[in-house]
């Protein structure tokens, strides 16, 4: 895993731009969602990437054995990042009630014609 | 119990907001949530005076000494913060506006309730926490609840607006966690104390940069700074009357402070502005957003609209103060984030009342009002004379001192900018008045009843007093400006 | 989401017989990852949204209705709160006890470290609530949103 | 073992990473360009599947098992939820030059950051020296149980959990004010009471 380098983070980089590309370019509010989620995800596994150590294992202690030369990976990112899926999930359901509602109000989903039918005045 | 204060300012608000749920009965949460907010008041003044008396307090949290677990840390600066944000709650939640404009049908008003008090919660988390991913927390709490409390606006347009403030808040707040895990990687630790201990070695670190980098972008759209504000306009206009006034006199200041504390506490000024000379990107920011704000106010129809761009404006002044990085500089941002949240809170508690009786925020339904409603549009002229920063009232203070700080740092030009300023807003607050003395009533409206027009007059009140009594508010951010500069008295 | 009336379900025996052997494993497995996350991966929030998973499952198949009268929505509503209350009730209950804000060490007076097991078993307890709760109240909002 | 071995071990690992990597991009770049919104929340909950499956090459088990359950399980279903109600095509758009540079941008000032950031499983990187050696040492003089993630995520940091919690409870009250007990109306403005009331 040495020759990895900083190459896992650059394609981690990747997936977060491809991401964040759906938030701003795509016009069709759920897909902004999917988009939004990507990015959330990408963060993720730049954090988790981070607590990783070669040659360790996953936080766990196990019993009976001395915990003296076993080495474990990072378990702080870990408990970081659990949170930060449980923020990614709570704003996608947000986003998503607001998206049904939306729907409800004005019939579509599409960013630009919201756009059009705001500019126009109700 | 008192030693655990700075605790309890957080969690009362946040376990309030479930007991919402369980009480239901819209009467008593109402009652519930004022009462929360004054509690809420009566600590943020013990802790405050508490810091003046003897210096910063720090709070373990689980009782794991920082940086191994969670540190609540108060110094001057964020004790007088939450001064400012408990107050504006403890005026806002108990008005009789507070229902106007909500789209929520009987019988769930208590969610809305629930709302506030984490929207609130989320601020104070936010102002006191010592522990940088403990802030992305809050933020997700006080956004999430902006969200929900902007999308119960009436008009369907504040379902398009809470969904474009969803996504750019979103992409700001996993901007702050990108930067907070960059600076996280290169030092291990997320307590900010910490952070400002191991980060002087590490400055040339290209990952500290982006680090930071990050962490400004995040924090400027939160804070809707120039460029990065296109989300505020419709989200203030579009959002119940009184969470307008709420938010617009609470969330931007807490963004102010976040923001602060990154550049003075985190980095340190030497290097945010002698080493990346960032005050040459603010300042022009900074400046167009005075402009650009105040000039987009002056073609707005509608009174909420014109009130967010105002708060645009006003933004950019506080950013000033930041950039000139000097005691006067920042106590006449400090200054200013305090008379902002008084006038702007007042100002939209205003208009709640005018949407309450004339059921429409446009400017050219006020007209006549000053004899059909005159307390309130006497309150609106007023906050409008302090937003000019007329002599007399909190607005002249604050200008004041950010004029002193440009002239002390050389920077003439700025000084006459914020003349230049203020005079494109006499303007937009002319067109009010005009509207309001001069054309003829278009409604058969009588004023509000008292507990209307209190809070709005407790904060509109509070611009003259501060406008005479500048020891409190000039004191209190003077030694806020002391206590990031690292100065000693 | 769209919740058919159950009527067509009904006929598919299979479908109820399956279920009827499914649901309680659900259940059963979302509790041994509540209680056995100090030991393995897992933990309050893994446990509420398997738990949730159950019900909503048997929502699904047996109709909205059916699932509203096991689990009515105030009781779902008060089940939100009471998660984080009970969280927040453990942090109170460690400051009355002379500790720090969540310091669960104080909860037994013997035993810092089984005050600290006791503390964690609670507070996943809370989390597992508020996230099952909230799961169900979101589908019970949506599956509403379906029909009318 | 012996050293040959987990050499082995260590490079086939590493090549499992790197086509995990590459299937992660293509169903990325797939889900952006799909214009059936369906097949794109289905492929973005496997997505959230190869994450998990990389979570875990990484020792990441929590958060691989939290991700699986809520990438795959509740985002997914809570978006074809959503799309039940709305509508799953999505209008054909151009590209579009001013999003993508922003993005290039963005990307840039990642990319910059990374460069001085230590190798990917550097077992001297910083943040393996400060804090997480305590958490790993006191989990067991403290606690006594063996999964570190819980103590960390229970008690060192048990605010941010509470937190985290209170995340939860913001969508649930979020969602139940934006959905619950309120008729659904098509294509106007939506007022449901013309003032509020005026004293209490």
């Amino acid at each position: 895993m040495e020759a990895l380098g900083i190459w896992n983070y650059w394609v981690v980089v990747l997936l977060m731009m491809i991401g964040l590309y759906a938030v701003i370019a795509r016009d069709h509010l759920v897909k902004k969602l999917i988009g939004l989620g990507m990015f959330q995800v990408a963060v993720i596994m730049f954090y988790v990437s981070m607590g990783k150590v070669t040659g360790g294992t996953a936080p766990i202690i196990p019993e009976d054995v001395p915990a003296e030369g076993v080495l474990y990976s990072n378990p702080l990112p870990h408990v970081l990042m659990l949170t930060a899926i449980v923020v990614g999930v709570a704003t996608l359901a947000v986003g998503l009630a607001l998206v049904v509602r939306i729907r409800e109000a004005y019939g579509t989903v599409e960013e630009d014609e919201l756009q059009r039918m705001n500019g126009a005045g109700s | 119990m008192s030693e655990h204060l700075s605790a309890l300012i957080v969690v009362l608000p946040l376990l309030a907001a479930p007991v919402c749920l369980l009480l239901r009965q819209p009467t008593l949460v109402r009652i519930w949530t004022s009462l929360v907010a004054w509690t809420c008041l009566i600590l943020a003044w013990t802790l405050l005076g508490r810091v003046e008396t003897g210096g910063t307090i720090s709070y373990s949290m689980g009782g794991w000494d920082p940086p191994l677990g969670i540190e609540y840390r108060l110094d001057a600066l964020n004790a007088y913060l939450l001064v400012i944000v408990t107050a504006i709650a403890s005026v806002v939640f108990p008005s009789g506006t507070i229902l106007t404009g909500t789209s929520l049908p009987e019988g769930r008003q208590h969610l809305y309730f629930a709302a506030l008090l984490l929207c609130l919660a989320g601020l104070l988390g936010i102002s006191s926490t010592g522990d940088l991913f403990n802030v992305f927390v809050f933020v997700e709490i006080t956004s999430l609840s902006s969200y929900t409390l902007i999308s119960l606006g009436k008009d369907r347009r504040a379902l398009t607006a809470a969904f474009s403030y969803l996504v750019m808040g979103t992409i700001g707040g996993t901007f702050l966690l990108l930067g907070i895990g960059f600076l996280y990687q290169v030092t291990g630790t997320l307590n900010m104390q910490d952070l400002a201990v191991r980060l002087p070695d590490l400055l040339q670190s290209r990952t500290v940069l982006a680090g930071f980098a990050f962490l400004m972008v995040g924090g400027s759209i939160k804070l809707a700074v120039f460029p990065l504000h296109q989300w505020l306009p419709n989200a203030y206009t579009h959002a119940p009357s009184a969470v307008s006034a709420f938010i617009a006199a609470t969330a931007t200041k807490v963004s102010y402070y976040l923001l602060a504390r990154v550049i003075f506490t985190i980095f340190g000024a030497a290097f945010v502005f002698d080493a990346l000379h960032l005050h040459w990107l603010l300042l022009p920011l900074a400046l167009m957003a005075m402009f650009a704000g105040s000039l987009a106010a002056v073609f707005q129809t509608d009174l909420k609209r014109l009130l967010a761009y105002s708060s645009i404006a006003q933004i950019g002044y506080m950013i000033l103060g930041l950039c000139m990085a000097s005691e006067a500089g920042l106590t006449g941002g400090i200054v200013h984030l305090f008379n902002h949240a008084l006038m702007k809170g007042g100002l939209f508690l205003a208009v709640a009342s005018i949407v309450m009786r004339t059921g429409s925020s446009s400017v050219a339904g006020i007209s006549g009002l000053g004899r059909k409603m005159p307390i309130t549009m006497a309150a609106m002229v007023v906050g409008g004379l302090s937003l000019i920063g007329v002599p007399g009232t909190a607005g002249f203070v604050s200008k004041w001192y950010l004029v002193v700080g440009a002239l002390e740092r050389g920077w003439h030009f700025v000084g006459i900018l914020i003349l230049l300023s203020s005079l494109i807003a006499v303007v937009y607050v002319w067109r009010l008045v005009e509207a309001a003395y001069f054309g003829e009533p278009e409604h058969e409206v009588c004023d509000v009843p008292w507990n209307c027009w209190l809070p709005t007059w407790i904060l509109i009140g509070g611009t003259l007093v501060f406008g005479f009594w500048t020891e409190v508010t000039v004191g209190g951010a003077a030694a806020a400006a002391r206590a990031i500069l690292g100065v000693t008295p | 989401m769209s919740v058919k009336p159950p009527m067509r379900m009904r006929e598919k025996v299979l479908l109820r017989v399956a279920s009827q052997v499914f649901i309680p494993l659900i259940l059963l497995f979302g509790l041994y990852v509540q209680f056995h996350g100090d030991f393995g991966p897992g933990g309050g929030f893994q446990a509420g949204v398997i738990f949730a998973a159950g019900f909503v499952l048997f929502g699904l198949i047996f109709g909205l209705e059916a699932l509203q009268r096991v689990v009515p929505l105030s009781v779902v509503e008060s089940c939100v709160a009471l998660g984080l209350l009970i969280y927040g009730g453990v942090g109170v209950s460690c400051l009355l006890r002379g500790g720090q804000f969540l310091d669960y060490g104080v909860l037994d007076h013997h035993s810092s470290m089984h005050g600290q097991h006791l503390g964690i078993l609670i507070i996943e307890l809370g989390v597992g609530l508020t996230v099952a709760a909230t799961m169900l109240a979101i589908f019970y909002a949506m599956a509403g949103r379906g029909r009318t | 073992m012996t050293y040959a071995r987990v050499r082995v071990k260590r490079r086939t690992l590493m090549w499992i990473e790197i086509l995990l990597f590459a299937l992660l991009i293509i169903t990325a770049i797939t889900i952006v360009r799909l214009n059936d919104l369906f097949a794109a929340a289905m492929l973005s909950g496997i997505f959230s599947v190869l994450c998990a499956s990389l979570f875990t090459l990484m020792d990441a088990v929590d958060v691989a098992f939290t991700e699986a359950a809520v990438g795959a399980g509740i985002s997914t279903v809570l978006m074809i939820g959503a799309l039940a109600l709305t509508g799953s095509r999505e209008d054909q758009q151009p590209t579009r030059l001013g999003p993508f540079v922003v993005v290039v941008l963005t990307g840039a000032m990642l990319i910059y950051g990374t460069l001085d950031m230590p190798a990917y499983g550097d077992p001297g990187a910083p943040i393996h020296q400060h804090v997480a050696p305590e958490y790993i040492a006191g989990t067991t003089t403290e606690f006594g149980i063996p999964n570190i993630v819980t103590a960390v995520l229970g008690s060192y940091r048990g605010f941010d959990t509470l937190g985290e919690t209170a995340v939860i409870f913001t969508a649930g009250v979020g969602v139940m004010a934006l959905l619950l007990g309120r008729r659904k109306r098509q294509g106007k403005v939506e007022s449901t009471d013309a003032s509020g009331d005026g004293n209490g």
